[in-house]
């Protein structure tokens, strides 16, 4: 369980998270939705280490790993996907995807001088389990070419593909939906649903498409000016009239005019 | 004869071709949605009618001119107007720089439509003097929009504009382009929210693996089963 | 498959151009040439591994080769019993107050927590280690530095093969390399860079004036060999017979043979680096190195210690450097603190690595033999040049003269315009990365 | 047939300027000789260039290999700078036996280094020339001076030769500092020495290098209004540079009262024959190619042992414009006592004895006070 | 009282003029690289060779104008000759970048291609240079020498310590306020300068909003060559023109670009003089200071020097070093590519 205690951050000065508290517990696909700029990102960041709290702690499992950084917080299973896609461009997406699993024996150079052998075989069953995301993201035809010349969309699956390398306990999911095909996103979110079910991840959802929320997410946490705004099921929070105002709207003016 | 047609284009990024005698066109006042799988090359089609990337056969057409052999920045002057999917601001100049440089051939007084920017994305007001760099994502896009209205075209391309950004100003964007689309303007654009797309769209493409699948109108499409089992989510 | 062709043609172009030189100035030339290539491509594989495979923008070469080249002289020149005499107890209490001041410092930094304190705390101790070390050291630098000033004026070595100094002298710039990277590992491209330059003019400033180490700026020569000399070769009569039986003379052929047994020396070194460089490249290490090369972020966020892994490359490629160092050095058969300049020994290297191609070893070993074959050919290259140029015009005129003149500047010129041409037509290196 | 004649300097490089006047200097004896017809009976001597820069062992090592090796020249005029020049001789010329004779290397180190007799040198050791300059500086009644050298092995080795020297003698040296060649900028050098106080300032320098640099910047501050000038300092581009502020500032450089000097410098077209090590150039080509004479062979082994006759007496006395003379007496068996344009006498390990022009700048150019 | 004004006077003379003159050319020096690292993004090590070259030919049009009897009065004639030099450099570097950069910008090169590119432009400089004025020395300033001589300030002041201002100084102060002045207005006031700014973020987006590259690119090197020029004939007139000279100044002047953060043209002048008053306080020997300051007739024995000049730009570069390790992209926050 992920518990997020007042925690706060500050760019010279402006709250972009503002004293937010809020639980992710075990098991859940716990959604977070808010206004642009409401502090989504920013919450993600702090907890996964890549900016440091200006106050407030994050705990993980009840341990204090407020600070930690990035890649301590991926041995201890917590992993996150970048809202604005950060492929490795010059890998291809195979190397992408393969680069991931942690205790590569292969990345220990005196290993790959003593015990090729050793190394390769792992290597093998890397690319096993490389093959069968590709595969599942429906990418096998871009499988060899350089992550830097994928699509938008194409590029968010591989993001999404590199979670799923390793058994991780909790995902952080920054908007994997934006620019994705929607068939295809219900593809991913029935994935999501498998890996929390079937290998007991938990995961935390950012996306601004209340079905694809609708569709995975319990509860749901609405974020505001860096605040936490509003939680609860989404049909409490699609109620909420702060919410709406603040986030959801009421649906196209024009259309029915046009 | 559209307002803007690219004809049979085929080509791609030197390697393999991406598009395959691929057309698509804009009518004036007209909005046109492009949607498709990932990679179907969606955004290819939009560089490529954008003179991006060199297509080895098929033409762009604009207001009945052939524009297939002119530079992207020749194309902006023809009133052509353009939000890219990814890398659309500039992250070390502020907001308002941005919005100025969409305008920076123009050479009569941006502060009016500037103003308007900022009625659509108030957010972007408040935030005026910050780095774009230091935007949130569905921020950032909002500014690519409205870099690309400040250049009042005469044709403006979209490649998934409300990507990242909030139901809210998602309505409100799509609201704003309909408006923008009466005032004559045509509109060309890549969507992923297909089916709040294609609600508004007058023309609807498919893109398949750089080939069109099914051209209809927006509200054919809608009806379609097929397109909407394998493109829009069912 | 295809790049293996490449690489062959490409080395036997190399080899043929080499050849050339051999027949057509001679044989001593063409082997000193390519005993100085296979030490560039030494330094520039030590590069290629932290630009290429982690892209580090390290400028700080030239003090990696000088540390190098101090370890070749603290291994194998004889002590100066003299000196050390001179030095007596005040050398060690020196000693002393240096590892006391660093050890305490350290100390401090990791116990106490981050603070303005600390950080005063940390600067007062160090400051005042340097004080007393002036205090108590500056006097028996003195007193080293009277010893014949002259002739010897420091300590010497420790009497050593020189053989040995390579190994060292790796170690010695590793070692330098972990402390310099602990600083500056947190700076990005061009300020890395400059740091780096920075660090090395530092290294070689002091190669230049702490004449009680190295003798500074009056350099050390003579420097005992790992070969044998020419002189005692010409002596020998086994050597005669084997000049007479290859129907060579033996002053000749003695200067070709040393240079041959160097060049077997730098061989071996070089392959032994190569095969271990593209083991580590090809392997999963290699595959980290390039994805924490393309965006250190996500790296980090896919659970690479990105900082650390840094500081491995760094700390690897700066003992390869110091290799190549000490074994210039010993070539060279001197010391010569004011030989150091970053054109020759950070640009020129630079230079090698990116027109060799830079990520793929074998084109920084590439490089380093073609930029360092034409570093030195450009010279007659230019002076040719003029004479063809000048040949029509009549023999007093001021323009030919002047021209012939500044021939030696051609030397600059073509250099420039190679590598020009070569960027031009093979922007990504001769063997790009892939 | 045609003898070839290496003229090893630092063409490029922070000496440069210097070696455009010596190339000349040393290229002006061969082609002298060569003209005569008189040379080993009719035969033609070359001169072939090759680049020390100086400071880059390496480089020089590699371009002296091509000298001997590919140009096959049968005698070395350099190198310049005593780094190289050491570095040369131990890893080219003594393997390969070649003679090299250095116009300007200075440095005490290469009295003693070990060379089977192949290298000599038409410059004095800065060992002597700390003693002279020691007495010119005392008869002047000067007992406090600042000391700054270039720093490289000239510079260093001269400023302790000269330290040591004065300090015996009795003075005292408020500061001894280095500054390096070709930096950008000497106000902290020249701070420190105006600081440090001193009646003189001993710039232990190059005249066109940070010599110049601190001289300028010393007067221009105020901080010193006298100067002593060793010999890589003295020439008439400096006072030229610098203008009459430089007047009444005094060193000391190789030469003597022997007319040579000044007869190079009238014989002398499209060089400066006063410029340092120019005459000593010239001096060092002219001793290989009448070595050879008298040995009557080009090859080092043969030659390398008539140097010293040459160059000391007894024998006719030979000025710079008198090679072809020269070589009639060499030729009928006779001996010379070469003079030059540098008075050479050499002695100990093969370098000139070191006779001193003691110079003082007197309305902008430099003139001769004395000798020593 | 006079000692106190004796102590300031010393300190002006030795440790401050000379500082701030230096300071302002290194700056100068690095506006220009700064301005090229932060619209074109890399660093160019040909500019000191740029200085170099744009200074020859105001040297040579000076000696011409000279010969020909022109010139300023108490200035120096350079100042005449100073836009033709322009001129020439402006010629050269468009030309270089034609046959040399262009390439690698339609190649989207990455920026060390360009570093290196530039290095073999440095070469090339470098030989021409040489080949034309040689790699002598060169004297080509005149005029007027001294603002106020040390002697001269003695005599009127009575104070035993004098101070000097050199007329190159005065000017090089001047034009480097001026200079840095006009830079920062044109960047971020002008539309052009703007639009470099854009260029220089997102290329392609630039190319979106109608920005014409090529134009940006032209203007960017015609001001580099301004710069490097005047920098270049300024330093030239203070010290004198030796081309090795120049190459030597690119150090200092990347250090200075560094530390101010690369791409910022305040950025270059703080770092400009941070760079040479740190060289220059930290070597000065304060003995005769403290002298004057401290009680009277007391003089400490030491030099009370910090560190020797030996280590004099070891000082710079660690001082660099901190800065960096607490700003890692200088004190105006540059950019990094
Ligand atoms: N580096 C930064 N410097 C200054 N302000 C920043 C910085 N990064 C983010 N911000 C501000 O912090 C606020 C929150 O940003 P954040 O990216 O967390 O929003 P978000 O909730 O992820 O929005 P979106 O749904 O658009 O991604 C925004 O107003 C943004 O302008
Ligand atoms: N710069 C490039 N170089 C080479 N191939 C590219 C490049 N950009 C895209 N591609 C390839 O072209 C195909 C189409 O890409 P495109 O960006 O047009 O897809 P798209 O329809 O926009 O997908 P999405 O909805 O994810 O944005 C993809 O398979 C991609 O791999
Ligand atoms: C050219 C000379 C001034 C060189 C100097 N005498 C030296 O020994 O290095
Ligand atoms: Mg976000
Ligand atoms: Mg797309």
């Amino acid at each position: 369980m992920i518990e997020v205690k007042n925690l706060s951050k500050s760019f010279s000065g402006f709250l972009a998270v503002n004293d937010a508290s809020l639980k992710i517990e075990t098991g859940s696909i716990t959604g977070l939705v808010g206004p642009n700029g409401a502090g989504k990102t920013t919450l993600f960041n702090v907890i996964a280490g890549v900016h440091a709290p200006t106050d407030g702690q994050v705990l993980l499992d009840g341990q204090d790993i407020t600070g930690l950084a990035p890649h301590e917080l991926f041995h201890r299973g917590l992993l996150r996907t970048f809202q604005i896609a950060h492929e490795f461009s010059s890998l291809t997406v195979r190397e992408n995807l393969m680069m991931v699993p942690a205790d590569q024996m292969g990345e220990t150079l005196w290993k790959t001088w003593t015990n090729p052998s050793a190394v390769r075989a792992q290597e093998e069953q890397t690319r096993a389990k490389a093959d069968d995301v590709i595969e599942f993201l429906e990418i096998s035809h871009v499988a060899d070419e350089l992550a830097g010349n994928l699509s938008g969309g194409q590029k968010k699956l591989l993001e999404l593909g590199r979670t799923m390398m390793v058994d991780a306990k909790i995902v952080f999911l920054d908007e994997v939906g934006a620019g994705v095909n929607r068939t295809l996103l219900n593809t991913i979110g029935d994935a999501i649903i498998r890996l929390n079910q079937e290998r007991g991840y938990t995961f935390c959802v950012i996306e601004h498409d209340m079905d694809f929320i609708g569709r995975l997410c319990d509860p749901v946490i609405v974020m505001a000016e860096g605040g936490v705004l509003a939680e609860g099921t989404l049909d409490e929070i699609k109620a909420n009239e702060q919410v709406i105002e603040a986030y959801l709207g009421t649906g196209l003016k024009n259309k029915e005019a046009s | 004869m559209s307002y803007l047609i690219g004809e049979g284009m085929t080509g791609g990024y030197g390697g393999a071709d991406i598009l395959h005698d691929c057309t698509i066109a804009a009518e004036k006042g007209e909005i046109a949605v492009i949607v498709g799988p990932n990679g179907a090359g969606k955004s290819t089609a939009m560089k490529a009618v954008f003179g991006m990337l060199n297509i080895h056969t098929g033409r762009v057409v604009l207001d009945g001119e052939d524009i297939t052999e002119l530079s992207p920045q020749e194309r902006v002057g023809k009133g052509m107007a353009f939000v890219p999917q990814t890398n659309n601001v500039f992250p070390t100049m502020s907001v308002e720089e941005n919005l100025e440089m969409g305008a920076f051939l123009r050479r009569d007084d941006i502060s009016v439509t500037m103003e308007q920017v900022f009625e659509l994305f108030p957010i972007l007001g408040d935030k005026r003097r910050q780095n774009a760099g230091e935007l949130s994502g569905g921020q950032r896009q909002q500014v690519a929009v409205g870099r690309a209205l400040m250049t009042q075209p005469k044709l403006l391309m979209l490649d998934e504009p409300t990507a990242g950004v909030s139901p809210i100003v998602m309505d409100e964007l799509f609201d704003r382009i309909i408006e923008v689309a009466r005032t004559g303007i045509s509109i060309l654009m890549v969507e992923q929210n297909a089916r709040q797309a294609l609600n508004i769209a007058d023309k609807g493409y498919v893109l398949v693996q750089g080939r069109n699948r099914f051209t209809d109108t927006g509200a054919a499409l809608m009806a379609n089963p097929e397109v909407r089992a394998s493109f829009l989510g069912g | 498959m295809i790049k293996q062709n490449k690489n062959i043609r490409y080395f036997g172009i190399m080899a043929l151009l080499l050849i050339i030189v051999g027949v057509f100035q001679s044989w001593n030339v063409s082997l000193s040439i390519l005993n100085l290539c296979l030490i560039s491509a030494i330094m520039a594989l030590g590069v290629n591994m932290q630009w290429g495979y982690a892209g580090l923008f390290n400028v700080g070469i030239m003090g990696f080769a000088a540390l190098g080249g101090l370890a070749a002289v603290l291994i194998a020149q004889p002590a100066v019993q003299p000196a050390w005499q001179a030095a007596g107890t005040g050398l060690w209490l020196g000693l002393g107050i240096f590892i006391a001041t660093v050890i305490v410092a350290t100390v401090l930094y990791r116990k106490l927590p981050k603070s303005l304190f600390r950080m005063a705390l940390v600067t007062f101790v160090s400051i005042l280690g340097y004080i007393l070390l002036r205090i108590y050291f500056d006097p028996v630098t003195h007193a080293i530095e009277k010893v014949e000033p002259a002739k010897t004026g420091y300590l010497g070595g420790l009497g050593l093969p020189v053989l040995l100094a390579w190994p060292v002298g790796g170690a010695l710039a590793g070692a330098v390399a972990w402390v310099i990277g602990k600083i500056t590992l947190g700076l990005r491209s061009d300020y890395l860079a400059i740091a780096t330059l920075g660090i090395s003019e530092i290294i070689v400033a002091v190669l230049k004036h702490e004449d009680w180490m190295s003798r500074g700026v009056k350099n050390v020569v003579g420097l005992p060999r790992p070969v044998p000399y020419e002189t005692n070769l010409q002596a020998s009569e086994w050597f005669q017979t084997l000049a007479a039986s290859l129907g060579a003379d033996v002053v000749g052929f003695s200067s070709i043979f040393v240079k041959l047994c160097y060049a077997g020396l730098f061989a071996v070194v070089l392959i032994l680096f190569l095969y271990l460089s593209e083991k580590a490249l090809k392997s999963p290490w290699g595959r980290m190195m390039r994805a924490i090369r393309d965006n250190e972020v996500s790296a980090n966020a896919m659970g690479k210690n990105v900082t650390a892994r840094h500081l491995q490359v760094f700390v690897l490629g700066s003992v390869v450097i110091g290799v190549a160092g000490a074994m210039l050095t010993t070539l060279d058969g001197q010391l010569t603190p004011s030989s150091y300049q970053p054109l020759r020994f950070t640009f020129l290297i630079w230079v090698m690595v990116i027109v060799g191609g830079s990520g793929n070893n074998m084109g920084a070993v590439l490089g380093g033999f073609i930029i360092w074959f034409f570093w030195i050919e450009a010279e007659p290259m230019g002076l040719w040049l003029m004479n063809l140029i000048t040949s029509g015009m009549d023999t007093d005129s001021d323009l030919r003269a002047h021209l012939i003149d500044s021939a030696a500047h051609m030397r600059l010129i073509t250099m420039g315009m190679i590598l020009l041409l070569a960027l031009r037509f093979r922007p990504r290196g001769l063997l790009p990365e892939r | 047939d045609d003898v070839k004649i290496g003229v090893f300097l630092g063409f490029t490089g922070p000496i440069e300027s210097l070696v455009a006047q010596m190339a000349p200097g040393a290229e002006a004896a061969i082609a002298e000789v060569s003209a005569s017809g008189k040379f080993m009976g009719g035969n033609t001597v070359s001169a072939v260039r090759a680049d020390t820069t100086c400071v880059d062992a390496a480089a020089a090592t590699a371009a002296a290999e091509r000298l001997i090796t590919s140009d096959k020249v049968s005698g070395i005029v350099g190198g310049d700078c005593s780094g190289v020049t050491t570095a040369t001789l131990t890893n080219v010329a003594m393997p390969n036996g070649m003679v090299m004779i250095s116009p300007s290397a200075t440095s005490p180190a290469l009295s003693t280094i070990e060379d089977n007799g192949l290298f000599f040198r038409t410059a004095p050791s800065d060992a002597r020339q700390g003693v002279v300059m020691t007495e010119i500086i005392m008869d002047r009644g000067i007992k406090e001076v600042a000391l700054t050298y270039t720093n490289n092995d000239y510079g260093k080795g001269l400023a302790d030769a000269f330290a040591t020297a004065y300090e015996a003698a009795g003075g005292t040296i408020t500061i001894n500092t280095s500054h390096e060649d070709g930096k950008a900028d000497y106000s902290a050098e020249v701070g420190a020495l105006a600081a440090a106080g001193g009646e003189v300032l001993v710039v232990a320098g190059y005249l066109d290098q940070g010599g110049k640099g601190i001289i300028q910047g010393a007067l221009d501050t105020g901080a010193f209004d006298t100067f002593v000038l060793p010999d890589g300092m003295v020439g008439d581009a400096l006072p030229a540079a610098i203008g009459s502020d430089l007047d009444g500032s005094f060193g000391q450089a190789p030469g003597t009262d022997s007319p040579g000097a000044g007869k190079l410098a009238e014989m002398a077209d499209g060089f400066d024959a006063t410029s340092p090590f120019s005459a000593e150039s010239y001096d060092a080509a002219a001793l290989i190619l009448l070595a050879m004479q008298a040995a009557n062979s080009s090859a080092p082994a043969d030659y390398k042992g008539k140097v010293f006759d040459v160059a000391n007496a007894p024998g006719e006395k030979i000025l710079p414009g008198e090679l072809g003379k020269a070589l009639d007496i060499l030729a009928s068996g006779g001996e010379i006592d070469y003079v030059g344009a540098s008075n050479v006498e050499l002695i100990g390990a093969g370098e000139s004895a070191g006779n001193y022009r003691e110079i003082e700048i007197k309305d902008k150019a430099v003139s001769t006070v004395g000798y020593r | 009282m006079t000692d106190i004004l004796n102590a300031f006077i010393l300190l002006s003379n030795f440790v401050l003029i000379p500082a701030i003159a230096y300071g302002s050319q290194l700056a100068l020096g690095a506006l220009g690289i700064t301005l090229i690292y932060g619209i074109l993004r890399f660093s160019n090590f040909a500019h000191g060779d740029t200085m170099a070259f744009g200074t020859m030919f105001v040297i040579l049009f000076t000696w011409w104008f000279q010969s020909m009897g022109i010139n300023l009065g108490p200035l120096p004639t350079a100042l005449l000759a100073l836009p033709f030099g322009i001129a020439c450099c402006i010629g050269f570097v468009l030309i270089t970048d034609r046959t040399v950069y262009k390439f690698y910008r339609k190649q989207k090169a990455a920026p060390v291609i360009y570093v290196i590119a530039s290095v073999g432009v440095m070469f090339v400089m470098n030989g021409l240079v040489r080949f034309v004025i040689g790699p002598n020395d060169q004297r080509f300033a005149d005029g007027e020498r001294f603002i106020i001589k040390a002697r001269e300030f003695k005599q009127m002041t009575g104070l035993s310590e004098g101070m000097s201002i050199k007329v190159s100084q005065g000017l090089t102060l001047v034009t480097a306020v001026l200079v840095v002045i006009a830079l920062f207005w044109f960047l971020n006031k002008t539309r052009t300068g703007k639009s470099m700014r854009a260029y220089s973020d997102n290329e392609d987006l630039a190319l979106l909003s109608g920005i014409d590259p090529d134009k940006v690119v032209r203007v960017t090197w015609i001001l580099a060559a301004v710069l490097a020029t005047i920098a270049g004939t300024l330093y030239g007139l203070d010290k004198s023109f030796k081309p090795f000279t120049y190459f030597q100044l690119l150090l200092p002047m990347f250090a200075a670009a560094i530390v101010g953060g690369l791409g910022s043209p305040v950025g270059a002048i703080a770092g400009g003089f941070v760079i040479a008053f740190s060289e220059i306080m930290i070597t000065y020997p304060y003995k005769k200071f403290i002298a004057y300051i401290g009680p009277d007739g007391w003089t400490p024995n030491g030099l009370m020097q910090l560190l020797a000049t030996d280590y004099k730009f070891a000082v710079s570069f660690i001082i660099l070093l901190v800065v960096l390790l607490f700003k890692p992209t200088g004190l105006f926050a540059g950019k990094s590519v």
